[in-house]
This record gives structure tokens, sequence and C-alpha cells, in this order.
């Protein structure tokens, strides 16, 4: 457990094992809330946020829980800060609150955040466990973003449209209209968008691996990434 | 008219081909010419390969057997002219995987020259129907319209109540004409077989079923049918449509009954038989003769004059080409049963068999090649035409996805590849292919399944075996011990003793192996 | 361990003591965060009804505790809604603006939920969409985001255009309909009218009853 | 001598994918001179664009693959799905509309999931309602039929129209477009007005809208070849229409003042088109006889329940979509008694 490679959990959290991406958890917020980038940004940091405490009092716990009640305390635990989530983002992001509704409390059945509780905190150490929640959190809330942007871009023509919800008043000019003719293909943000987008990201991650496992294989040996030592 | 009160019933699908019996109905049947050479597969039908019963060599006589029957489902093979062994060896025959097998060479020797044959049956009414099965077993008698199945195992009902024999005079395959040829011109021979049949079998009627195509071969049975007594016999003429001649569906045309899936029509209480095969019934009880010949349509655009020849068993299929004034420069395939469900030669130098009722020349308009398949689109075109009324789009799906389990729930095995399905596919999928394939595919996992089942009984056999030897064999020391424990100065010889307990060692595996149903010989295997 | 095995009750307890112990914990956790965030929730909450209403009355308009100065009235034949409240802008004592929310139309696909403010001359303010559920792309561009035609009322009022002329274009009237949706547009318009008709009908009177007690019928 | 050999039967029907395909284009020309009639010519550019848009794809996905592009081209599909699609946008819908839903139809519903017969959705209503959910405004913008507007948009009108956006007359679009006869009857039903006051409208005919009725009777026409030639069962589109009648029928029964009469609901919209031209897609629809009745009623009653309480107008192509996602199931549990095979046997 000591010589925990940070540089792999990095490397896993963000891209090999994408928790959107590849795992294909979270989906549900995924696809809801996705349909402009600056929800999609808020969702996502909400749910790193989450994803960073609960890792944490997990990891600290650790080898105080009994292993009969493991689960219910983390569920107890991560019930408990998306709570505590919910009402600071209702205090501070009034609006981006309203829009999000009931994906916010919806962050508790996130399997991505049991998930790592199970699997990575509660075997791992604090800053490991912290490393990892970073990790995933933001791999996750850059497939959000991602996907909230093209949907954005693609469905009214717009990036960053109602930036002010999450980052004051003065990112209300932050907004960029591409075309102003630009007609909108509806489509994009509506519920089907969601899934032919997320699709479309998955196959365009796979073409990547492929493309680089292919170019590895040919120039030099790539270091075979090791099964994750759980 | 009998035919005419009784309701024709209409099974599901099936299609209107054109018949193209034009081609060779004309043609009366002719002897072919004795070939010098003859070659006679030791597996002429469904079942075990007969056993040779002469060695090369030996002089044969017309008639002689030749090679007998090596189980209850086989069948005897007879010289069909005299001879002389020449060969019994691997050799090409007409067989759809194009594999060579065993066959018996016989060089003819121009005289033709009958064997001893058995006595006639004239009063087969008055003899036991074992007696008459066993004169059909021994002329190696068979389905002859294509199954192969020995009709002595077919017509053994024993135990079970038939009421109808049907005959099946349908020949629903295009091109085929040798039924019609023999309705028309042997009709009384195929009668008297009828009725033989149907005393081997007990039924109390005889239904004949004929498709509407053949009316000559109608008036033909009719007249004969005419100056007869008893009215047990009747003709049915059912509409043209292939596959009225499948069993199922002609005993469903006749009767309006279903045979069950998966089952005989036994199981129904009916035996159907084929005309060709009432005909040869006929020739072994009424004159003890074996079945050493059989009329073959010779037919196709490709072939100069198409006709039907009574040819021995074992002819070349190029000599019949020949004596048809042989192919036309626009030979393209050339194929041996019907155009449905025959198949495709890939030489004329293969022996024309029991099953072989017709040979097509055709050319490539006839039957063109296999186009590339196009992906099914569900057309639903073969649900249509399936006689079977199986799902024929979804078998071919499950069974290209190699889902052997879902075929099955799809009916796999109740598929009579009468190729309906791939006539009619707009994609041009070989459809039947993939069925057969399947089907091949389960029977082997079959196989491998009862293999090891077998070898894991085997195996359990064994263990237990050697644990009771481990365990007499410690009871043995365990005694001599106890023994020497209380006879230190030893009453017996110890030499003698370890003989002895040699014996008894011998004496118990012996034991064991009886006890556990294990003999040495089903080890090997 | 393995010498040793715990009675089961003994392992029961436990685990119920560090369930109860962490249910505890998660509780306060939660009491905190409601305790640190609940004046300012309380206030978000008012400063985003501000916002909805400063965007039909703007700020300089009016000195009085706007949100404060309400009454609840319920006039669903008018209003389409069982209960309206009402707010009440006033300058320096004198009426300015009535704030009517939320005033209800019936769309294409279900009630469309608006905000309507009508100066004291009779005059609109301006109509804002709070909540709807029209098709996507036709009737949803009443929404000030997706088009600015709910903008177009401001300034409006009984006499102008005139009472026959609160229509859509395709009935004869002033206001413009979008293409492939008339239901939608032609709802909001008629909602809009039937608010002004229910301020001509109650009139000024309404400043004069004292700020919100208990709920009254003003039909 | 050596003869090649091949799988039984060595005989074939005339049968073939291409045909099938050719009939079907055969059987929609009445229908698209119906449509020409009464929309003019931007019936034939919208065919013309999308048959172009339908043709490049396959050939750009096929080269992609690495096969040959001709046989898949040939065998007509992807220019009927096209044609399809075409048929049923407005006649003046902006180019790059109609070839954007022709290359999802192709590219995403079609060749996405492996080609012709691997689709699981209609790949025609798949483009369709990409195009009808991402622009409903330009989607729901259709010319009245000439029959009331007593013109018919010449070639370069519609070239015009559908090219630059210059609306075909100097008063603008509202002059020479109307609301279809669907949208209509929902939009005058919503303001309270009975249906006898509604029909006295010249622009209704006999059952439907004028014009649009006849539209619909020349795709009938069209449909019944296809029956006569076999080429589709008359299972799934008389249950369909059955069913659109007779729920249509229920309703108008109790209140025929506020619902419209089952005929009405025939001749509108896409229910004719869409029973005999697009619920029969073999690809997408169910196979098995009872299956057919199931899932052509099915569609009958969505459109149905979408047309009257659902967000768009007409409802043929989403009901169609849905019921392509039911019809495996469909299949599964209607499968037909094999023959000899017992009614009571237990599975």
């Amino acid at each position: 457990m000591s010589d925990i490679g940070y540089r792999k959990i990095i490397v896993d959290g963000l891209w090999h094992n994408n928790q959107a991406l590849v795992a294909l958890l979270g989906l549900c917020p995924l696809m809801a809330v996705t349909n402009s980038l600056v929800n999609g940004l808020g969702l996502g940091l909400a749910t790193t946020a989450v994803l960073l405490l609960s890792n944490l009092s997990v990891s600290t716990i650790r080898h105080w829980v009994r292993p009969e009640v493991r689960l219910p305390v983390f569920v107890l635990i991560i019930a408990s800060f998306v709570t505590a989530v919910e009402l600071v983002m209702h205090a501070w992001f009034h609006e981006l609150y309203k829009i999000l509704g009931i994906f916010i409390p919806l962050i508790v059945t996130n399997c991505t955040i049991i998930g790592r509780a199970e699997a990575f905190a509660s075997r791992n150490p604090v800053l490991a466990s912290a490393t990892d929640a970073l990790a995933i959190g933001f791999g996750f809330t850059a497939v959000l973003t991602l996907l909230g942007a093209s949907r954005e871009l693609i469905g009214q023509g717009t990036l960053l449209s109602g930036a002010h919800l999450l980052f004051g008043e003065a990112a209300r000019a932050w907004e960029v209209t591409v075309n102003p003719d630009y007609p909108g293909v509806l489509l994009a943000i509506l519920p089907p968008g969601a899934f032919m987008g997320l699709g479309t990201l998955i196959a365009l991650k796979n073409l990547i691996d492929r493309y680089f496992g292919q170019r590895g294989t040919e120039t030099a040996p790539a270091p075979t990434p090791q099964p994750e030592q759980a | 008219m009998d035919e005419l009160r009784h309701p024709i019933w209409d099974f599901h699908g099936g299609l209107h081909v054109d018949d193209r019996k034009a081609l060779s109905n004309g043609s009366p049947i002719r002897q072919a010419a004795v070939p010098k050479r003859l070659q006679l597969p030791l597996q002429q039908h469904i079942g075990r390969h007969a056993e040779p019963v002469v060695e090369v060599g030996e002089r044969v006589l017309k008639g002689q057997l030749i090679a007998r029957a090596s189980d209850y489902v086989s069948a005897n093979i007879h010289a069909p002219t005299s001879g002389v062994v020449t060969e019994i060896a691997e050799l090409p025959i007409a067989h759809p995987s194009g594999l060579p097998a065993m066959s018996i060479v016989i060089e003819a020797d121009g005289e033709d020259r009958w064997a001893e044959l058995p006595e006639p049956i004239a009063d087969y009414r008055d003899t036991d129907p074992a007696d008459l099965r066993e004169r059909l077993r021994w002329a190696g008698i068979v389905g002859l319209g294509g199954a192969v199945f020995p009709t002595s195992v077919k017509t053994n009902v024993t135990g079970r109540k038939v009421d109808t024999l049907i005959i099946n005079a349908a020949e629903c395959e295009p091109y085929i004409t040798c039924d019609d040829r023999l309705m028309r011109e042997q009709p009384a021979q195929v009668i008297a077989g009828a009725e033989i049949l149907c005393h081997i079998v007990g039924a109390s009627q005889i239904l004949i079923g004929i498709e509407d195509n053949k009316p000559e071969a109608i008036a033909a049975l009719r007249e004969t049918l005419s100056t007869r007594g008893p009215d047990n016999i009747q003709l049915r003429v059912v509409p043209t449509k292939y596959p009225s001649g499948g069993e199922k569906q002609l005993i469903y045309l006749l009767t309006g009954v279903e045979v069950p899936s998966q089952g005989l029509p036994l199981d129904v209480g009916m035996v159907c038989q084929n005309v060709a095969t009432a005909a040869a019934v006929a020739d072994a009880v009424l004159q003890g003769r074996p079945l050493i010949s059989r009329i073959v349509t010779v037919t196709g655009q490709a072939v100069a004059q198409p006709g039907n020849l009574e040819a021995l068993i074992g002819t070349p299929v190029s000599d019949l080409i020949d004596q048809c004034g042989g192919y036309r420069p626009s030979i393209h395939k050339l194929i041996m049963g019907g155009p449905m469900m025959g198949f495709g030669l890939p030489s004329d130098n293969v022996p024309v068999t029991k099953g072989s009722n017709c040979l097509i020349a055709a050319t490539a308009e006839e039957s063109p090649d296999p186009v590339k398949a196009s992906p099914c689109i569900r057309c639903g075109e073969c649900v249509k035409v399936c006689p079977a009324q199986l799902l024929p789009q979804q078998l071919y799906w499950y069974a290209r996805a190699r889902d052997f389990d879902k075929t099955q729930d799809h009916h796999l095995f109740d598929c009579i590849e009468c190729g309906c399905c791939a006539y009619v596919c707009p994609a041009h999928i070989p459809l039947v292919h993939y069925y057969r394939f399947a089907k091949t595919e389960i029977w082997a996992s079959e196989r491998e399944r009862e293999k090891a089942e077998h070898a894991r009984r085997r195996h359990e056999f064994r263990e237990a075996r050697l644990k009771r030897l481990e365990e007499e064999r410690k009871a043995r020391l365990r005694k001599k011990k106890e023994a020497l424990a209380k006879k230190p100065e030893g009453g017996k010889d110890p030499k003698k003793a370890a003989i002895e307990a040699a014996m008894q060692r011998v004496a118990a595996k012996k034991a064991a192996q009886a006890s556990a149903g294990v003999s040495p010989e089903n080890e090997k295997h | 361990m393995n010498e040793r095995a715990p009675s089961p009750w003994r392992t029961a307890l436990t685990a119920a003591a560090v369930l109860g112990f962490f249910a505890v914990l998660g509780s306060a956790l939660v009491g905190v965060a409601y305790q640190g965030t609940a004046e300012r929730i309380a206030q978000s909450e008012r400063e985003a009804l501000l916002r909805q209403l400063n965007a039909i009355l703007a700020r300089h308009e009016y000195d009085n505790d706007l949100l404060n100065d309400y009454l609840d009235v319920s006039a669903p034949k008018r209003l389409g809604a069982e209960t309206t409240r009402v707010y009440r802008a006033r300058r320096q004592g004198k009426p300015v603006a009535l704030i009517l929310s939320p005033v209800v139309a019936q769309g294409y696909s279900g009630a469309i939920d608006l905000i309507v403010g009508i100066r004291v001359d009779g005059t609109l303010a301006g109509v804002r969409v709070l909540s709807h559920k029209e098709t996507p792309g036709l009737g949803d561009r009443i929404d000030e985001r997706k088009s600015p035609w709910i903008l177009g009322f401001s300034g409006k009022s009984l006499d102008e255009p005139p009472l026959s002329r609160w229509r859509v274009k395709r009935d004869g009237g002033d206001f413009d309909q979008f293409t492939g949706a008339t239901i939608t547009p032609r709802a909001v318009v008629a909602a809009v009218k039937e608010a002004l008709l229910w301020y001509r009908a109650q009139g000024p009177k309404l400043f004069e009853v004292p700020p919100q007690v208990e709920k009254t019928r003003h039909e | 001598m050596e003869f090649p050999v091949a799988s039984s039967p060595h005989l074939r029907g005339g049968n073939d994918i291409q045909r099938v395909m050719g009939q079907v284009l055969l059987a929609l020309l009445p229908g698209v001179a119906a449509l020409w009639w009464y929309f003019g010519w931007g019936v034939i550019i919208n065919l013309g664009l999308a048959i172009f848009t339908a043709v490049f794809w396959e050939w750009v996905v096929m080269r992609l693959r690495g096969r040959d592009p001709r046989p898949v081209i040939g065998d007509l599909s992807g220019i009927l799905t096209a044609c399809l699609l075409a048929v049923a946008l407005p006649p003046t819908l902006p180019w790059w509309q109609t070839m954007m839903g022709t290359a999802f139809a192709i590219l995403v519903a079609k060749q996405l999931f492996g080609g012709l017969g691997y689709n699981p959705f209609n790949p025609a209503m798949a483009g369709y309602a990409l195009l009808l959910i991402s622009f409903p405004a330009d989607m729901t913008r259709w010319l009245e039929p000439s029959v009331i507007s007593g013109h018919s948009l010449g070639f370069t009108e519609a070239w015009n129209a559908i090219f630059s956006g210059i609306a075909p007359s100097s008063q603008g679009w509202d002059a020479v477009t109307g609301a279809t006869p669907l949208d209509h009857m929902r939009t005058e039903l919503s303001r309270e007005h009975l249906i006898s006051e509604i029909r006295q409208s010249p622009a209704w005919g006999d059952f439907g809208g004028r014009g649009w009725e006849w539209v619909a009777n020349w795709f009938l026409l069209g449909g019944l070849f296809l029956i006569w030639r076999k080429i589709i069962s008359w299972r799934i589109p008389v249950a369909m229409l059955a069913a659109l009648a007779l729920v249509a029928g229920i309703f108008w029964v109790i209140d025929p003042d506020i619902h419209p009469s089952p005929a009405f609901h025939l001749f509108s919209g896409a229910a004719i088109f869409g029973a005999f031209f697009i619920a029969t897609d073999p690809v997408t629809a169910s196979t098995t006889p009872r299956g057919q009745l199931i899932y052509g009623a099915l569609i009958g009653v969505l459109v149905y329940i979408i047309r009257t309480w659902g967000g768009y107008p007409d409802a043929v192509a989403f009901s169609v979509l849905l019921m392509n996602m039911a019809a495996p199931t469909i299949d599964h549990y209607t499968q037909p008694r094999v023959f000899g095979e017992r009614e009571t046997q237990d599975e």
C-alpha cells in the first residue's frame, strides 16, 4: 500500500477508468443536466466535492468500521455530505441550484461515489484517497463539461451561456455566440442528444486509445498498464 | 370417384414452381445397358454401412448377396449383374460431402447370370408379416423416394396400431418423372406392392396421394384399381404444390392429421411408403428378387435426350448421361436428386445408388450459380412459404450467431430442408445451408456430450474400483497380520500363502469389474 | 481473532453502536450545514424573487419593501390560478404598479405560468414566463431566452391596442404568432388580456387594502 | 467431367431485394405525383436532394468500410429511405435540413447499426424525428394545397424558397403557408370551437383537408398495389388503420362535437402513407403473422394518443419508432404454432 503510484491514480481517474466513459456510472445525472456547459460543470463540481469529502472520511475511518455495517455507514456519510453540499449550493448558487434541481440530491445515488468509497477509499490511505477522489471527480466533471459544451454548441450555437450562475454577475459577458444566425439543432439539447453525445464521446475515447495503443506497439513497447492493485 | 368424396386439407406455405416434368415424362422407361464396371458403395442407406461378404477376385452372380446389413438399421447389398469382384476400396461416390466411401467394384462378365433366388411368396396374405419383413430385409429394400431408410425397419410396427398406409406418389419435386413413368407403365406392380405393405403393417386402408400434374399416371392407377375387388384402396389427387410429397405434408393433405412435431407418422397410426418402394417390395415378395436396379430420370436442358432409365445400382452416372445422348455444350451443373433438395455432383464419375432418383444436367439459366447473399431484410417471404410453419429468418439469425439453443427453441429439427425459404429469399441467403450447419453442430456437440458423459462414468467406476481394491488389500493385510499374530510359527508355507493371496486378488478384481458392469472392451473406447 | 469468536450479541451491538455513532455524526453535520446556510438561503430566495420582480418593474421605479407588500387573491376565472400573489409597488407612498404571479394560461401542452406587471394607469409594465411545457422550438418562443416576443407586451394596455385587437394576427389582432404555433401565443395574449380586465375591474382600490393578512376574494 | 457444386435448392425464385425496393419506389409514384400537383416543385427538389445525399453517404460509408459501394447503393434501400423521408418533408424545407435529415437516416440510423437489415429503427422516420424535434417551426410550415391557395409552386419559386429561403410570395410566408388539417383541427378545438363549426371552412374536403385527402388516396392506391404484388402483408396496414379508426370512433361516438371522426383521422396527416409505406418496413417491423397485427394495432393506438394529447401535431413517426423498439419482444411472444406442435403443449 505504501508504494501507490499517484501518477497512476491520476491517469486512471481521468482517463483509463473514467467513470462516465469507461465505467459508465452516474449516467442519469450526466444525461439529464448536460444541456449546457455551465450546468455540466456545476454538477461535476458538486459531485467532485461530495466525492472528495466522502473519500476522505471513508479513508480516515477505514480501520474502525466493521465490515457488516460498512456499506450503511458509507451511505450515511455520503448522504450527509450530499445534503450539506445541496444546502451550500442553495445558499450561494441559487439559480444553478434551481436548474440542477433534483439532480443535486440524486448525487447520493451516483454509483461512482459509493463505488470509490468501497473500492478505493476503504482500502487506501487518506492522501491517496483524496487524490483518487479528485482524479475521478475531475474526470467525471470533464466529461460532463465536454458533453455540456458540445450539446450547447450544437443545440443553440452558444458556449458558456449562464456562466453568471456559477461565476457571478461578472461572468455574464463570457457567453460566446458562435454565429447569431445559427438556427440551433434542438435535438442536441433534448434528451436524445445526451445519448448520442455520450455515445460519440465514448467512441472518440476508444478511437484515441486504439490510435495510441497501435502507435505505441509500432515504435517502442509501451509500458503495459498494470491491473489496478486494489 | 373416391377422391371427390374426401376433402383435401391444404398445408401452410409451399411453392408453385415450374415443374419442368415435360422434359422427361413423355419418355417410356428404357433398360440402361449393363455397364462394364459397377461400383457399389457399402452405405446407400440410412444407418450403419453394410459389411462385405465377398473378397477381391471372387466371382459373383446377379442377385448374390455381396454385403450384409451390419446392424438393425442397415441394408443388404446384392450384385446387380454377374462378374468378378475386382476391388474393395474407398472410391468417390455421389454424396453431398464429396468424400470417397468404401465400395465394392464388380467387373461385369456380360453374362448377366442370376444367382439362385429365394422362392416367391405368392400367398403373402397367409404369411406372417415378420417373415415378409425378413424378405424385404434380405432384398435390401430402402425408401426409394430419396430418404433411403430401410423399409424392413420402417414397416416394423410391432406393438403399434396402424390404420392407414399412405402411398406417396406425389413426386412433388420439379423435373423428376421416374415415379410417374413407373405408375403409368407398371400400375399393377405398384398396387401389388402397396397391398403387401398394407398386410405387413396391418393397416385397414391404403391412401395413394398423387399430384394432379400426372393425369396419365392417375388414369393408369384408376384403371388397375377398378379391376380390383376390395375397396380399401383410395386414390386421392392433391393439387400440385411443392412439397406435397413431404411425408408430413402428404399425410396432412390426405387426412387432415398433423404428425406431431419431431414425431413419426406411426405416432398417428400411419405408415408412409413411396410408390417405387412399393414396386420393389412387390418384386422381392412375389418374385424373390433383391433390389439391384432402379428407375432414374435423366433430364435437364443440358442433356441431349432426357428420359427415364432403369439402371443397375452401381452404374456410373456418366454411362447414363451417354445413353441419353450426352451433354449439350450448355452444361453447367450436374444435380443428383431433385432441384430443390438434391445435391450437386462435383463429377459424373460416381455410381447410381439406391436413392438416386434423378440426374439433372442443368444449364446456367436453369440453375444459376449462387449470387452473393445480401443481408436479411426480414421480409417474411420465408415465413409465408415454410411448410413446417417455422420462422426461417429467426432460425437463420440464430444459426449465424451460433446460438444453437435458440435454434432448437425455434424448432430447428422440424425443418425438412425443403428449400422453399431459400427459393423465395430476396436476399439470396442459402438458408438451408445454415440449418444444416446448425443441425450438424448440434449433433456434434451432442456426441461430444455423450462421450464426455461416458468418460465421466467410466472414470467414476474406475475410481470406485480402485478404492474398493485398496480397501480389500488393506483388509487382507490386516487379516494376514492378525493371522500372523495368532500363529507366529505359521502353519502354512509362506510361498503357498503368497500364491493364494495373488489368486484372491485376481478373483476380487474380476468380481469388482463384473459388479461395476465394465468389461475390458468397454474401457478401450 | 480466530481463537476467540466474539459472541453474536456482542457483534451486533458493536455494529449497532458504530452505525448509531455515524448516524449522530451525519445528523450533526447536516444540522451544522443547515444552521450555517439557513439565513443565506432565505436571502437568496428573496433576491431571486426580487430579481424576477425587478425584471418587470425596475428597481428605481419604487421605494417600498415590495416583498412584504402583497395580497393573495383568488380569481381563477380571470387569472387562471387558484391563488395569485399581488405585489404592490409604491413610490413615496403613492401607488406605482401591481405585479401578479402567477397568471396561468392554457398552452398547447399544459399550463403556462406567467408573471404580469400592471402599472397603476393600466398599461403593462412587463410580462415574463415563469414555467411552461410547450413544444421545444415551437411554443417555447414565449420564453424571453428563445425570442423577444414576450417583451412586446410592455407599454400595452386595453386601449392601446383596442380590446378587439387583443388577438394574434391570424385571428385579426395585433400580436404576432409564431410560425407553426398559434395556440401558445394565443393563450398568452388571452391570459394577459384577462389580467388587464381583472385589474380594470378591481382598480386602484387594491392599493388600499392593508398588506396581506388573509386571502380575500376579488372577482 | 467436373462441375461446380452449391447448396440446395438449385432453383431460384425471381425475387431479389432490388426488385422489392424498386416496387415500393414504384408504388410511391401516385402519391408523389399528387403531392407535386398540390404543393408544386418543392416536392421534386426535396426528393432529388434526399436521393443525392443518401447515395453520397452510402458511397462514403462503404468506402470507409473498405467495401464495394455499388451493390449497396444498387439494392435501392438507401434511395427508398431517402424518398420516404423526402415525401414526408414540407415542400419548402431549407435544403440543408433535408440533407441533414437524410444523412442522419443513412449514417446513424442505418449504417452505424450495420447497414440494411441490422437497423432497429426505421431510418426514414429516425431522420424525420431528428428534423421535427430540431426544427419544429420549419417542419410544420406546410404550403396550402393549390386547390385552396389557387397557386402551385413553380420550379424557380420552389428552388428559391429551398435554397435561399425566399418566400414564394410578396406577402411573405404566412400568405402561402397554412396549418395542416391535423394542426388546424387541434388549434381550433383548443379554442373551444365545435367540429361542425370548424368544418365549415372551405379548407375542408370530404374527410380531411381539401387536397390532403387526395394525397392520402393516391398513397392508398400505391399501398394496395404493394399488397397486390405481395411486397407487403395486409396485416400491418389494416391493423394500424383499423385500430386508429376504432379508437377515434369510440371518442367520436362519445362526443362528435369535440372528437374528429375516424375518417378524418385516417385521411389526415401521414396515417395512410405511414400504414402502407412506413410501418411495413420489414427490417424494423414485426414478422410473425399475429405479431404484425399487434404491432400495427399498437401503432394505430399510439398515433391517436400522440395526435390528441402529444406535443406535435402528427404522430406516425414517433409511433412507428416506439413500436420498432417493441417489435422483437412482440415477435418473441407471437411465434406461430409449428406444424405438428400440440396446442396444449406447455413451453
